[in-house]
């Protein structure tokens, strides 16, 4: 039974989350959930994580199925992947609100990105941003451009859709010593506000200024 | 002034913050874009004119006030229809993939065609998450317990659970069921939460 | 969490707000630098055919933002009262107490857009912009964390949208915090649209 | 973040109960826990723990902190102090509510607890908001917070970064008006 039940080694060929343990990739998945819930706009896409995840998920839940009903340690191991579920779930659906938020302004990035940028959709939220947005573009242009004047049938959504506040304030901890960053260049333009980011420090500032430090972990969004 | 009526339809939407959706008020629709269709005309015979005559001044700036009366109209239209559509996408979240009939009776056709594409790009997007699929509408609160105590609402007859097992959801009947199981039912007040 | 509230200028307008779309209606005197043919009829006060030179009306602040800007100079315009010096004085002395939403009600949004076209006391307007709400910040604050006290809606009466806006966020941030510490935050409860719809329901068929 | 998923998050810290069963390590996906012993202490995160209490299979010893002695001298330095003090536990306030809501027969003077707590929290509240006060008049892009806890900062962030993320806004507005009246 305890061996049934042991599923925390996980192999996952050549991907950078091969040498964790299923524990490790919880902690990061934990932490993307919550980068993505406070951060203004949509963060690069952590695929694997998810995936590895609901892989766990899913062997659990074979095991469960073929333990004793009734058992403690059943209606323990049930918990768990309710909570785990609830982190995935709130995890993607925050993210999908803001694809659907900001869907022409991300595919245009898309577009204009060179190839060693990593793309911040995964495939199935990159498609699912394309067909969002020709819905969107076709219900404008059958509800109403098309009734207009030629010149003004043109419209280019992503010029339109409002864009996320790259100005945002946020709270941080950080995790990596990080010196001199520019917290506030653009209101004085005399002496640029500098601070030190020291190791469990926590701050309250613009996130554009830390946006890569959020995305390489070097803080994070608390 | 140019714009007033496309200014009513945006006062309306402003008067529904609540989350309700108005009727589509296809009347106003039409009646900006027939406003817009004679701003346009005005400014193609002046811009004949100043073309022949290039010097006239009142002209220009006349040809400037339909211009911008013409985009003011556009945005107007534009933003109607977009927070419209948020509306009708966040209803997909909260009624479910069928709507109530008097939701449905204040869209407007295209919005319907609109409301049905949205659930299937939806859908199938969810779909497409991990190994079987994953509804991103359930789990919407952090978990503390797998089984909760739940009290019925209205009269629903029997349903069925997952393990195959039948329940009477008869009114102010307590059930003590899984979470996983009653969460929809909760979300369209079928079901509350007792503890 | 509205994340997309604005652009990171702060001085653009986003196209499909409802807020900036109601803001950029509101109007300000001008007068017309230049003759404008055939439009005459929107001036109520006349029935000539054209808009002569120096005719005085009142436009929208869309059209404002066209026709005043620095590159064509078609018309003229002044500040509405809110911006003035006499105002700014009023501002100075006790912006808390000032009621911003019967001079506004966007005071703030649409004294930014003023500040992108000149004027000459554009300066002194972008200050008082900064200040007053400065000064109405901690107020508004502590409005907002207590408890709903019978004259909140009284309070709400007087603050522009922007503030309205930060008061609600705060209230709800409270009520959410009340309802962790009763233990009832975890609780699945029924979307808010689907009871308002009931309640609705209801009420009709009663 | 609503205070929910702050106090799931906070379900994660580790709790001391002593078991009144038998039960080999459980193999979870966040991690091994146990063996269980009748009687024999075992650190767990604190969702288990409450999920165990309910169905009375352990009682749950409270951490040293939660304790009428040292909260009330919590309470005095954070009277005294100008400044945040330290939190005993990073989730001081979620981690207390959960075990004096769950486990409140294994707390002694439960009751005085939730009332110094409380008188703890509002004080700290009282304070930030002062600071925050004093924050904005400076017109500062910047603030350490060190002590502060992810339940005070959830508490207060909606409207805080609401206020000042507008605030930012309006100093812009002045910053591009100057830069306009330098170059005319």
């Amino acid at each position: 039974m305890d061996d049934l039940l042991n599923v925390s080694g996980v192999s996952n060929d050549d991907s950078d989350e091969e040498h964790l343990t299923a524990a490790q990739v919880l902690e990061k998945l934990e932490q993307a959930w919550m980068n993505e819930r406070l951060s203004p706009n949509l963060m690069e896409c952590k695929s694997q994580i998810v995936e590895i995840m609901l892989e766990q998920i899913e062997e659990m839940e074979a095991n469960i199925q073929r333990a004793q009903k009734g058992d403690l340690k059943i209606s323990l191991h049930r918990l768990e992947l309710d909570r785990i579920r609830y982190v995935v779930s709130s995890y993607l659906r925050c993210r999908l609100e803001k694809i659907e938020k900001f869907a022409p302004i991300l595919l245009e990035r898309e577009k204009s990105k060179s190839d060693d940028e990593p793309s911040k959709l995964s495939p199935e939220e990159f498609a699912f941003a394309k067909e969002l947005v020709g819905n969107v573009d076709n219900h404008f242009k059958s509800s109403a451009l098309k009734h207009m004047p030629r010149n003004l049938q043109n419209i280019a959504l992503h010029e339109i859709t409002s864009r996320p506040n790259l100005d945002h304030y946020v709270f941080l901890r950080v995790h990596q010593r990080e010196e001199g960053v520019i917290v506030d260049p653009e209101t004085d333009d005399h002496a640029e506000d500098r601070v030190d980011l020291e190791v469990g420090a926590q701050h309250l500032m613009r996130y554009q200024p830390i946006e890569q430090l959020v995305e390489n972990g070097a803080v994070s969004l608390i | 002034m140019f714009g007033e009526k496309a200014l009513d339809l945006i006062r309306e939407l402003h008067r529904s913050r609540d989350g309700t959706l108005g009727p589509y008020n296809e009347d106003v629709v039409r009646q900006i874009l027939e406003e817009m269709q004679i701003l346009y005309e005005a400014n193609q015979e002046d811009v004949a004119q100043v073309v022949q005559n290039d010097s006239d001044q009142s002209s220009l700036t006349a040809i400037q006030v339909r211009h911008d009366s013409l985009q003011r109209n556009k945005r107007c239209l534009l933003a109607y229809l977009y927070n419209r559509l948020m509306k009708i996408r966040d209803m997909r979240w909260e009624f479910g993939s069928v709507l109530p009939p008097d939701i449905r009776r204040n869209m407007s056709e295209r919005e319907v065609q609109w409301f049905s594409n949205y659930n299937r790009s939806l859908s199938s997007y969810m779909r497409s998450i991990g190994p079987r699929g994953l509804d991103l509408t359930q789990d919407l609160k952090p978990p503390q317990n797998v089984f909760i105590e739940v009290r019925c609402v209205e009269d629903r007859g029997e349903i069925e659970l997952d393990d195959g097992s039948r329940i009477l959801l008869k009114k102010n009947s307590m059930h003590f069921l899984p979470r996983s199981q009653c969460e929809r039912l909760i979300r369209q007040g079928i079901l509350k939460q007792v503890a | 969490m509205d994340v997309s509230h604005k652009s990171s200028s702060g001085m653009l307008q986003d196209y499909m707000s409802i807020d900036d779309i109601l803001m950029s209606s509101e109007r300000l005197p001008s007068v017309f630098l230049v003759p404008v043919k055939g439009l005459g009829f929107l001036d109520a006060s006349t029935n000539k055919k054209d808009i002569a030179v120096g005719t005085k009306m009142d436009l929208p602040l869309w059209l404002v933002l066209s026709l005043a800007h620095p590159r064509k100079k078609f018309i003229s315009f002044d500040y509405t009262k809110p911006y003035k010096g006499t105002y700014r004085e009023i501002l100075k002395a006790d912006a808390s107490v000032v009621d911003l939403h019967k001079i506004g009600p966007f005071f703030y949004a649409f004294g930014q857009q003023l500040l992108t076209l000149n004027h000459n006391e554009s300066l002194q307007m972008a200050k008082c912009l900064v200040l007053t709400f400065m000064e109405r910040f901690r107020k508004i604050m502590d409005w907002s964390v207590n408890a709903y006290e019978h004259d909140n809606s009284e309070r709400q009466e007087k603050l522009d949208e922007v503030e309205r806006n930060l008061f609600k966020l705060g209230q709800k941030s409270l009520q959410s915090f009340q309802q962790w510490e009763m233990g009832e935050s975890r609780k699945l409860s029924s979307s808010e649209l689907v009871s308002r719809h009931r309640k609705r329901k209801r009420d009709m068929s009663e | 973040m609503e205070p929910g998923d702050v106090e799931f998050i906070a379900e994660k810290e580790l709790v001391k109960i002593v078991p009144n069963f038998a039960l080999g390590k459980i193999y979870f996906i966040s991690g091994d826990v146990g063996p269980f012993s009748p009687g024999l202490p075992v650190d767990v995160p604190l969702w288990l723990a409450i999920a165990i209490k309910q169905r009375q299979k352990c009682r749950v010893h409270p951490p040293e902190w939660l304790d009428v002695d040292k909260i009330e001298t919590m309470k005095d330095d954070e009277i005294a102090s100008e400044f945040f003090t330290e939190l005993p536990n990073p989730h001081f306030c979620e981690v207390a509510q959960l075990l004096l809501t769950h486990a409140t027969d294994n707390i002694p003077n439960a009751d005085l607890l939730r009332t110094l707590i409380k008188d703890i929290w509002d004080i700290r509240a009282a304070k930030l908001r002062s600071n925050i006060d004093k924050f904005v008049k400076l017109q500062a892009g910047h603030a350490r917070l060190d002590n502060l806890s992810q339940m005070e900062i959830n508490t207060i962030r909606p409207f805080l970064t609401a206020s000042l993320d507008h605030m930012y806004q309006l100093r812009i507005s002045q910053s591009y008006t100057e830069r306009n009246m330098s170059t005319q």
